[in-house]
């Protein structure tokens, strides 16, 4: 259960200060798939580092299950929106990474299940820089699963996929998701993988940014894209996003 | 100054030594206005070594220079070995004798300084020579430590030499500061051996003879000077060298101001230089030729 | 690689270019024995007159009867030492410096000063407060600590933030997030120190044996033959010095190449 | 800028670190009064000799009647020709290097062998080779040369083929491209080259003016100290030499980042 | 009119040749909107620089009005995939720079006129540092376009775009083509994004490449991305498309 109340943030830039996130309340509640859509440079990232404990709120309240975040006391899952594998290990060494800090035993053996689930057995002893950007990203989340985190918090995973690849990395989310049932916290700025993926789609104002509706979507899996009421969420979502872009 | 700047004074280029007290003639000409007074104005070179001296007098920076025996003759082998056309040539004595091998108490005799470690201002140099021939000649086994002549006394001070033997002041500064006691003398290693010499280049020799003339007379006129008011001379010598009189009163008994070129000192340095390699153009049948050709005293 | 024209086959061309280092060596070569002999000058020995000062002071030794190979060794004793004490020293101060700025604030203003100081500047304070090889260390050291420092520094602020960033979040300390991200993304600046680093140092060396005492380096035979004005053994010094210069660099680079395989931008 | 525990708010920050610094060189200098004045050395002098030199030296002049501001200005005089020299003919030939694999090929090998031998080994030869002014130019000009022409060539490396492309798009010959693409991109580097190469040629003055001859210029004003064993006047002429290092750096430095406010990466 | 004929071209990477173009046909006539799409990796970026004379091809034809082509004789405007603002110039120098290198007068001028065409005026005095990943793709095609060119070629030109920003941008560039009626060879990943803006959608193999099918779209413009033909040539295309990845 992670509760955000009144929560604000700013930044002190050379003389200025910019206040990003203002009075901003959010609940997100156990286990659920919650995808947060808001205009480019809103404060999206900005709220996922709060969630994480990286940064701390100016003013309101963060509380996961009624606890302020601290990765070092609580275990979460963060992809981050840029690239984040270390460049100078190897594949499996990247995943096991976040169990060496973590001093988790087995970690080898952790690690390559995890390779496993996200496609990338045989890749095992690939730099990096030899593989492309879609499976860095599934690296990443093969590191982000195998500390076996209570929360999942991912910033924009597929937004330098094309649109093929995207597809097939949403859907096997959702496969890991339902194997897994950990919360997931899904930051994006693509309306349509929002409302494909989402039980709860939160839409974000522009800077400073607050929470402007959260629209639940009330669809089963595997869900249609051609379908008229997926067709009607996403219409409805872009307006709302529309109205912050135009605004700007 | 400007006042004597004018176009009837000819301007010779002469290079010295750093600090050196032997070329004190020099220092005195200058302080007492010699030059000035016979229509030179000179532009002064500093060296602190007398091998890179004579690279740059070869090279034709230079129309006279103060410097030691063994460059010079260093310098003169290599000028006719090749086709340079700056040769110097020995015009006038500047000083005998002035080194000194100076020692920690603890080395009294001569066979103390077996297995002992002695510094020297650099290979080539005239106390290198001397050094290394009272070694041959005494069978002693000494490690020579070459080092910047400035640096002796605090080598000796430290610990780190257990003497050494260098041109004056810089023994007697080590006396006073560091205790450090006189072992032997450039007379006791080679009575009146020539040392410093005035060297003209063969250019100004060919095309102004009469300038040649006039330096070598100032610097006899100063050298006598020295001899004769050796009070004011260590004044002027105290105030280049920045040192106590007290430090000068010692350094003065080591060196004869003396401007009579000891030639056959000169031929004994090329035969031992020949002897230990440091001079590989001459052999040791062409000395007599090589030193009678290289010292010209017909001037002044 | 940036060409303009690229107009032959890759393996031709890595054969060809050989080559024409080579010919260009040789082109080198020929031309200053031309010069020399056409000068005539004592003091500019000719490719064959240093050649055979190599013979002799690789076999028969220098005036004091210390050969080449004698001369070499002391002076890379000397440069390495100096090269252990520098790293040891640098390496640590530059991680600290670029990780805490209070580190960086209290330091730099002392460094910044002192690193534009010349280690010849530095023989008189050496010969007065060190002693035997501890002088050589610290004029080596002098010369070898600023590149590393500075290179180390430069690695650390290029660490990304999004890669500490993900370090914290799997709850990171500080001392892991030294180790296990900031020392690794900075290896390749701090490797370069090194090897700029080794570079100055062998070049300093000449300036570190000038001040004398021992009678033996590379840097000494030099200065012992310039004034005999012997000069082939002088260009043989210099000569010897640019090879071995040359040799580590080569060697560190190469080793650089190999352990930073990771890291695209070096094939550049 | 990487900063493991960001604390304090920039603008207390900036000042701060100033502060720090300030009190950094005063604590630098009290402890060195200190132990000067306890090991009381003839050979340590203790800051407030040094000032005393200073004002002897900067007022009356030096044993020769020169004073410190004559000896600062010659050597920079000096130092500024042969930095001169060094940036026409490196620059030029980096980029002809960087840009035609013949060239380098040709050029490298001799170069490579000669950016190793330091410049004081140079003295020698330069003596015999040159003389006056041009002796000074040419050793500082062999230390000042190499680190422009090396990060020239890295500069042309790192040039983006996609600019290059673009620019051929546009029919651009090879002048245009190294007019308006090569050069303004290597900017960065070149520049970077040449404050690096300027910190290194001020390096050089004591060595090129150690080779002796005109009894003015810093370096000439320590080997005189040296020399009279008075060493509160090195002491002087090496802190003199680091501040206006340090000064010249930080002139360029502040020069660069006005240049390349387009740079983001500079203000890292 | 564009020709190629039989074209091959290969790569030589260390000791292997790569062969990336493999016996290619292609025609695309005067004036016409002509989008290709591949898989990633199949050689499209090759193909477009044998286009503009910056690759030659090893063998075969390709020719532009019967000759082969030359920038210093033709003029194309090329927006690269890549980033390609010279970043040491201001926005308006890096549009003036095509005018330059063609020594066209008035650059001034002309320069301020495409950048307001790409809706950039304003910005003429920011650096490309200062900007948004969108705006500098406008300023690369305000250059391309500002030296009147023959022919416009671009790769992949919106793929860093949001989707919002994406679409006007591609409403943008109708409208310009509309304008200048130029001929426009547009590469693209997103099929999505050919059917929506080309007049014919050329599907290229995997590596080595060559033309899979070149289906022409008959819809007017503009386009509704929900209407049914649409819809269907989107899933023929992909399809085509899909066979090529699925077969990788
Ligand atoms: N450390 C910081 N200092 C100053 N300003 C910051 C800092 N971090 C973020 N900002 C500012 O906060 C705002 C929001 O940034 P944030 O990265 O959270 O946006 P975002 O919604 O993730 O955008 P995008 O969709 O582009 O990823 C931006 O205007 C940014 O400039
Ligand atoms: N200069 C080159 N040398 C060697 N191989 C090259 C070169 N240029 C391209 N290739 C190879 O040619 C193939 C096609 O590259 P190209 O850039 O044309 O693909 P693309 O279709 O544009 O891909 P993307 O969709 O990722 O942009 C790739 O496998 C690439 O490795
Ligand atoms: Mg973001
Ligand atoms: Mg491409």
């Amino acid at each position: 259960m992670i509760i955000a109340k009144g929560l604000s943030k700013s930044f002190i830039a050379g003389n200025d200060t910019i206040s990003v996130i203002d009075n901003l309340d959010l609940t997100i509640d156990e286990g659920k798939f919650a995808c947060i859509v808001g205009p480019s440079g809103c404060g999206k990232t900005t709220l996922l580092k709060i969630l994480c404990g990286l940064e701390k709120q100016t003013s309101g309240s963060m509380l996961i299950h009624g606890q302020p975040p601290d990765p070092k006391k609580q275990r979460f899952g963060v992809i981050f929106q840029e690239d984040s594998l270390l460049p100078w290990l190897n594949v499996i060494s990247n995943v096991k990474l976040g169990l060496e800090l973590y001093r988790i035993k087995d970690a080898d053996q952790i690690a390559t299940k995890y390779l496993d689930m996200v496609g990338l057995e045989g890749f095992e002893k690939y730099y990096p820089h030899q593989i492309s950007g879609g499976m860095k990203k599934r690296v990443a989340i093969a590191r982000a699963l195998a500390v076996d985190p209570e929360i999942i918090l991912m910033d924009e995973p597929f937004a330098d996929l094309d649109a093929q690849t995207r597809s097939i990395m949403q859907k096997e989310l959702l496969s890991i998701w339902s194997k897994l049932n950990k919360t997931i916290v899904f930051i994006t700025h693509n309306v349509d993988e929002a409302v494909f993926i989402g039980q709860s789609v939160s839409v974000l104002t522009k800077r400073p940014t607050k929470v402007k509706t959260t629209v639940s979507i009330d669809l089963d899996y595997p869900r249609s894209r051609l379908s008229p009421p997926f067709i009607s969420y996403r219409e409805r979502i872009l307006g709302l996003l529309q109205e912050e872009i135009s605004s700007l | 100054s400007g006042f004597f700047n004018s176009p009837s004074m000819i301007e010779v280029r002469i290079g010295c030594l750093d600090n050196d007290l032997h070329q004190l003639a020099l220092h005195v000409a200058i302080a007492n206005g010699y030059f000035e007074q016979n229509g030179i104005k000179i532009k002064l070179f500093s060296y602190s070594s007398g091998p890179t001296l004579m690279q740059s007098f070869l090279a034709g920076d230079l129309d006279f220079a103060y410097v030691g025996a063994p460059p010079a003759i260093n310098g003169r082998a290599a000028a006719l070995a090749g086709s340079s056309s700056n040769i110097p040539v020995i015009v006038a004595s500047v000083n005998l004798e002035g080194s000194t091998l100076v020692t920690s108490s603890a080395i009294s005799s001569i066979s103390d300084l077996n297995n002992k470690v002695i510094g020297t201002p650099g290979t080539g140099t005239i106390q290198d020579i001397l050094l290394s021939t009272f070694i041959l000649n005494n069978n002693l086994t000494v490690t020579k430590s070459p080092a910047l002549i400035s640096t002796l006394p605090i080598l000796f001070s430290n610990g780190e030499i257990n003497g050494f033997i260098a041109w004056e002041p810089v023994p007697s500064v080590a006396i006073s500061q560091s205790g450090a006691q006189v072992l032997l003398t450039s007379h006791d290693l080679m009575p009146n051996h020539q040392c410093c010499v005035l060297v003209a280049s063969n250019k100004i020799i060919a095309s102004n003879p009469a300038i040649v003339t006039k330096v070598v007379q100032i610097h006899k006129n100063a050298t006598d000077y020295i001899n004769s008011n050796p009070a004011s001379a260590k004044l002027i010598a105290g105030n280049y060298t920045q040192l106590s009189q007290s430090v000068i009163d010692i350094a003065f008994s080591h060196v004869a101001y003396n401007y009579t070129v000891n030639v056959d000192s000169m031929k004994t340095f090329l035969l031992q230089m020949i002897q230990l390699g440091t001079v590989t153009t001459v052999n040791s049948s062409q000395v007599d030729s090589f030193i009678d050709n290289f010292v010209d005293t017909s001037y002044g | 690689m940036l060409d303009l024209d690229v107009t032959i086959m890759p393996k031709m061309d890595r054969f060809r270019s050989v080559l024409i280092g080579v010919a260009s060596l040789a082109v080198f070569v020929v031309a200053w024995q031309a010069i020399t002999m056409a000068t005539n000058s004592p003091f500019l020995p000719t490719p064959v007159q240093v050649f055979q000062a190599f013979l002799k002071i690789s076999t028969i030794g220098d005036i004091d009867g210390y050969t080449l190979w004698w001369h070499i060794g002391v002076s890379l004793y000397r440069v390495l030492l100096g090269f252990a004490v520098a790293v040891i020293t640098a390496v640590p101060l530059g991680l600290l410096m670029g990780v805490k700025p209070l580190v960086k604030n209290v330091a730099s203003p002392i460094t910044e000063i002192i690193r534009f100081i010349p280690p010849i500047a530095w023989i008189p304070l050496s010969i007065i407060l060190l002693s035997g090889i501890n002088r050589y260390i610290f004029l080596l050291w002098i010369g070898i600590f600023f590149p590393i420092l500075l290179d180390t520094i430069a690695g650390v602020k290029r660490t990304s933030e999004t890669q500490v960033n993900m370090a914290k979040s799997f709850g990171a300390d500080n001392t892991a997030i030294i180790k296990k991200i900031i020392f690794p993304s900075a290896l390749p600046e701090i490797m370069n120190g090194l090897r700029v680093g080794l570079g100055v140092g062998w070049m300093c060396i000449v300036a570190a044996e000038m001040m004398g005492g021992e009678p033996v380096g590379l840097g000494r035979l030099i200065l012992k033959y310039a004034n005999l004005l012997q000069i082939d053994v002088v260009v043989l010094g210099m000569v010897v010095i640019g090879l071995i210069g040359l040799a580590m660099n080569y060697l560190l680079l190469s080793g650089e190449r190999r352990l930073f395989k990771w890291r695209v931008e070096i094939k550049a």
